[in-house]
């Protein structure tokens, strides 16, 4: 490819705005086999909190229209293991990491960053203060402009890597929780987390996943993701990666144009763990089409003036 | 290998009953590296409104004259939306077809028989399974268990392949009259400790009764578990089965890729 | 039918829980030729204003993943217009009219009140706090629980009707909205209005809609709206009339479970005019298989313990 | 006639062009109460990712030796998602089918001859409307551009039909090249007033542009709009086009309802 779709994220350069989501895509080994991991702009991988956790009890997901909801329950090798198991590999495989950090206080987000940042070869620490599936899984941060300020104040004294809160759809204002985290000294943010749902089994009267609630991600959500990512780039100046229901490069350039400067893919992994390649084409395909020579001038270039439309 | 992502095309669709089908598709890639008991995610390109992939065993794995592998089937059951979609397809109909995935069956050791237990569309990776026994010289039997004759499908072919056949219906319409576990109970009594390998696929309540025989006889048993799958190759978590090793703590493992297959006595049932 | 699918909203008594969606079924009267209007438990007619207005400028809809966003921008023949031509027909076809108030002031939401109620013939009021899509329609109070209250209150003042406002998702916590309704006098709280939400046409990187926000409706939204309803039926003692993304008996079944005494169908309904029919026939075979003599008994009847799983 | 949603079947599917295909519905009873210029709104049951259905024009009605309608066809046009899906379809998928919806053509007052202005699909309702108006003894003209000569269809039947036919191409492999409204406007200069109707169907930048030549000719002319439409049945609003009676204010009416034909003279064009 002769176009430049590199995109910078604080300090973080990156190769491509494509980030697999976290708890979408394993620790990234598990898709070593399907995708070359040095190939994708960043792997973000699965929540991880000081110590190990074993999540709840299945069913955990349930297919819902477009969609599916999820209650995982943060199921994970704690950032021990982590560090000791599968860091290494990654960093052997040339893949960007991306840490998605859990914490049930705010000393364990900065705990498990501080050993992140120890540990070394870690590109940056995407703070999950916005599960939506369970209680003590970071959301009562995330919903709270002030836990949002201070979580991210709180790791930021402790790392050098570039601090990205992870923002809950399931609020009034999502511009002003980007606000907030900016002014508390984050280098980003991405957005969003899943949106918190509930599908019953009518046929006997309960909930079709263990945990009765869970995060609703995929297609359906993406106009409502797309509409925040919009507002929080009108309201901050540092980057956003944006994410929900991306499929196609046609979903990812909706997130860049709308002011995402990298995006994630979650859910649509699932359907086509090959989807990696067919977005890159397809924004390079896009690019080569419309004469764009950097993707970075495509950050943000929505034009919100009445579309000029022909009826046929 | 790593798995292929085919956008296979449906070259046949024989209905066996009101229930079942065999769906024939064009991914011999996929069959020429599967190994029984592993499975393929599918996804009907027309379908109205499911997003994820679903599971299924490989079946068959058809092959021309020269044994190059040109097609596998899958027998599917109806049993929501994607199965429906399944069983209504046609000829030239696209399946998007990501296999092979999972862990196969283990083979049994020197010496030892081979059982394979089914129950209903628990069949599936068992014609796979047996061309392997049976091409490696091992005595095997199958006990199958449906809900009447009517579905009991397959029968001459395991009976071609020299396959010892014991039948159970619900209904009593065909062989023994309840579930496979009553001749499996029956007929391991007396034999030699370690001397069976058991295979099961099933219902999970079947293969819990089945695992639980199974130890009771000292004979080794594997288990293929049916959980709710979200990608087949270990990135989301759904589907978890809890497992125990010997006196270990008991974890949640995935069963898409420690599995599907699991020895039997290492499950937790819930 | 030999089983009771009746249900009481307040004072009101609807011969079974299918309302239409307003917006979503004209004036009500585009539909007798396809739909027997007053076999439907309630018309719920498009959102009426003081005055008429036009509306926004075309294209005023998009498709997206199981839903549709729109910002049709509450185009409407005002309330005067609305008593003289479309009552009188609605009463005559044997219709119970609920009519979804709109105001850009509170006293607006008062006077038009007052005008349906003394025109007579109408069922109910539904107060229409919640659209995204005008500035002036409402959401200022729908997002704000003293606005919601006070909008209440000085309707409830003018009407011996069922005052019924209807919610916006939009917010963090849903259910403390429904307990600022209650506490102000509403007989019942109707819920979900849409959610606001953004499509991009990457190739002009212009909105896909002239009013470049929507709203976003059908299957898509339905967890979350599901999910709203099992929380405002924990937290209030009205009856919630519940809506988002219902297409079948199923869906509605898992709004009355979750605590919902009606339900309302909108998106689909312009898929399937002959939805109606569909739905009433599906409750009530539903309720034949699980022995349910009357629909009132599965009002909320949602059982959150963990499902039994038998993995197949 | 109150409309009918019939789950038709799909009984042919004749490609035209890598764009265009003509796809004959079982839906006769449909098709029976059609007057031309009327619409449908279809959903492919096979699709995967579309929610709502999409307005088409009843192309033709086919009928049984005794007059009986037996089926209708739609000429499709590659647009999108729906389009796609209609060009793709085999015979035996099923469509659903609600109609007959909107507003049709009015025939020309005693003495007027009939002059169809058709761009590209836009031939879609004047198959109906021939038909009509030869029944009726009307001299009719069908003034039909496109981009090619390859995307002129159905010539021949309005030839046997006995309607003088004026083609335009854009890229002037065939007829005149250039526009419908260059024909148009050039032949009915020195014609009586009111003594054309001119119907037309097409892209909006043609309707509006024939709107103008007719009424500076002072003929009369409908034009049918085509807005995007969530329902077609009046009841979201979505398709609405401003119209301006006389000096009247400028009002947003519901196409699918109020139209899809309107007086063209009594539309504002954004
Ligand atoms: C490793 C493995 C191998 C398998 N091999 C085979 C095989 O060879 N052949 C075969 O036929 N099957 C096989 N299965 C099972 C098969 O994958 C399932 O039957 C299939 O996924 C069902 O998909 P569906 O879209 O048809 O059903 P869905 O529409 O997803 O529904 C499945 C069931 O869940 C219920 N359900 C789904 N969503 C909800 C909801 N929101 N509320 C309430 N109930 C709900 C449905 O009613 C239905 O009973 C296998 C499974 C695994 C894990
Ligand atoms: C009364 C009437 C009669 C008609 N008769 C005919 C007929 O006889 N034959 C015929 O072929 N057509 C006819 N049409 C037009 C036909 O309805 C449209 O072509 C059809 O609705 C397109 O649907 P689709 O699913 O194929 O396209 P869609 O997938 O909905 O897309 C349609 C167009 O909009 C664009 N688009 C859609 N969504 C987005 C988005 N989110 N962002 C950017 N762009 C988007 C697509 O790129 C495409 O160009 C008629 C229309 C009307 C109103
Ligand atoms: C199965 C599953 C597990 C997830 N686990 C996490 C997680 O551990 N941490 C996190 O921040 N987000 C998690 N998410 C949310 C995703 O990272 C992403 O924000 C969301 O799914 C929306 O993107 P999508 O629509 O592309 O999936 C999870 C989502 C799914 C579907
Ligand atoms: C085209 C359209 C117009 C709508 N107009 C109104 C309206 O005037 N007033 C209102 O309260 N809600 C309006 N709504 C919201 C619906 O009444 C309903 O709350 C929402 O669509 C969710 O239900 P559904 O998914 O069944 O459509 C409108 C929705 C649509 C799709
Ligand atoms: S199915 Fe996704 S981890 Fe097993
Ligand atoms: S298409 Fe819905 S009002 Fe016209």
């Amino acid at each position: 490819m002769a176009r430049d779709l590199s995109v910078r994220i604080g300090t973080l350069e990156l190769p491509n705005p494509l980030i697999s989501a976290s708890g979408c895509f394993g620790y990234g080994l598990e898709y070593e086999d399907v995708t070359d991991l040095s190939a994708l702009g960043g792997v973000c991988v699965k929540g991880l909190f000081l110590t190990e956790r074993e999540g709840h009890a299945p069913p955990r997901i349930v297919e819902t229209p477009a969609g599916m909801i999820n209650a995982i329950g943060l199921q994970g090798i704690g950032v021990h293991r982590f560090v000791k198991e599968k860091l290494p590999l990654l960093r052997e495989r040339g893949a960007r990491v991306f840490v998605n950090v859990c914490g049930t206080t705010i000393d364990e987000y900065a705990e498990v960053t501080r050993i992140l940042t120890d540990a070394g070869g870690v590109a940056a620490i995407e703070l999950n203060i916005s599960c939506p599936n369970i209680k003590e899984g970071g959301i009562q941060f995330g919903c709270s402009l002030l836990g949002t300020g201070q979580v991210v104040e709180a790791v930021r004294k402790v790392t050098h890597l570039p601090v990205i809160p992870k923002l809950t759809p399931n609020v009034t204002d999502v511009a002003s929780f980007a606000r907030a985290a900016e002014d508390a000294g984050a280098d980003a943010v991405s957005l969003v987390n899943t949106f918190l749902a509930l599908a019953i089994d009518v046929e006997t009267r309960r909930p079709t996943i263990t945990n009765v609630l869970g995060g609703l991600s995929g297609p359906a959500i993406r106009p409502i993701a797309v509409r925040m990512v919009w507002e929080c780039a009108r309201e901050v100046k540092i980057p956003i990666i944006g994410m929900g229901g991306i499929t196609n490069a046609r979903d990812a350039l909706e997130f860049i144009l709308a002011g995402a400067t990298a995006v994630q893919i979650g859910t649509a992994n699932f359907v086509d763990p090959f989807v990696w390649g067919k977005v890159l084409d397809g924004i390079d395909d896009y690019m080569a089409r419309h004469q764009v020579e950097r993707l970075s001038d495509l950050i943000g270039a929505f034009d919100p003036t009445p579309p000029k439309v022909v009826h046929r | 290998m790593p798995p292929l992502d085919v956008d296979a095309t449906v070259l046949e669709n024989r209905p066996l009953s009101r229930d079942y089908n065999v769906l024939t598709l064009s991914a011999g890639d996929v069959g020429a590296h599967t190994v029984a008991g592993q499975f393929v995610m599918v996804r009907p390109a027309t379908m109205t409104d499911t997003l994820l992939r679903r599971p299924f065993s490989v079946f068959e794995v058809l092959r021309d004259a020269a044994g190059t592998a040109t097609a596998i089937s899958i027998l599917n059951k109806r049993a929501g939306r994607t199965t429906q979609a399944l069983y209504d397809a046609r000829v030239g109909d696209r399946v998007a077809t990501l296999g092979p995935l999972g862990r196969a069956y283990t083979p049994p050791s020197t010496g030892q028989e081979a059982w394979m237990v089914a129950g209903g569309v628990g069949l599936a990776p068992f014609w796979t399974l047996a061309m392997r026994l049976v091409a490696a010289g091992i005595p095997t039997t199958l006990i199958y268990g449906a809900r009447s004759g009517a579905e009991l499908f397959y029968l001459d072919f395991f009976e071609r392949l020299g396959v010892r056949l014991v039948l159970t219906t619900e209904d009593g319409s065909r062989g023994e009259h309840g579930r496979v576990t009553l001749p499996l109970d029956r007929e391991l009594a007396g034999r030699d400790p370690q001397s069976i390998m058991v295979y099961a696929c099933g219902p999970e309540p079947m293969l819990e009764a089945v695992a639980h025989v199974a130890t009771r006889h000292h004979q080794p048993c594997e288990v293929s578990v049916e959980r709710t799958m979200g990608c087949g190759l270990g990135g989301c978590y759904s589907c978890v089965v809890k497992v125990q090793h010997g006196t270990g703590t008991p974890h949640y493992v995935r069963s898409c890729i420690s599995g599907p297959v699991f020895d039997g006595a290492e499950i937790v049932w819930d």
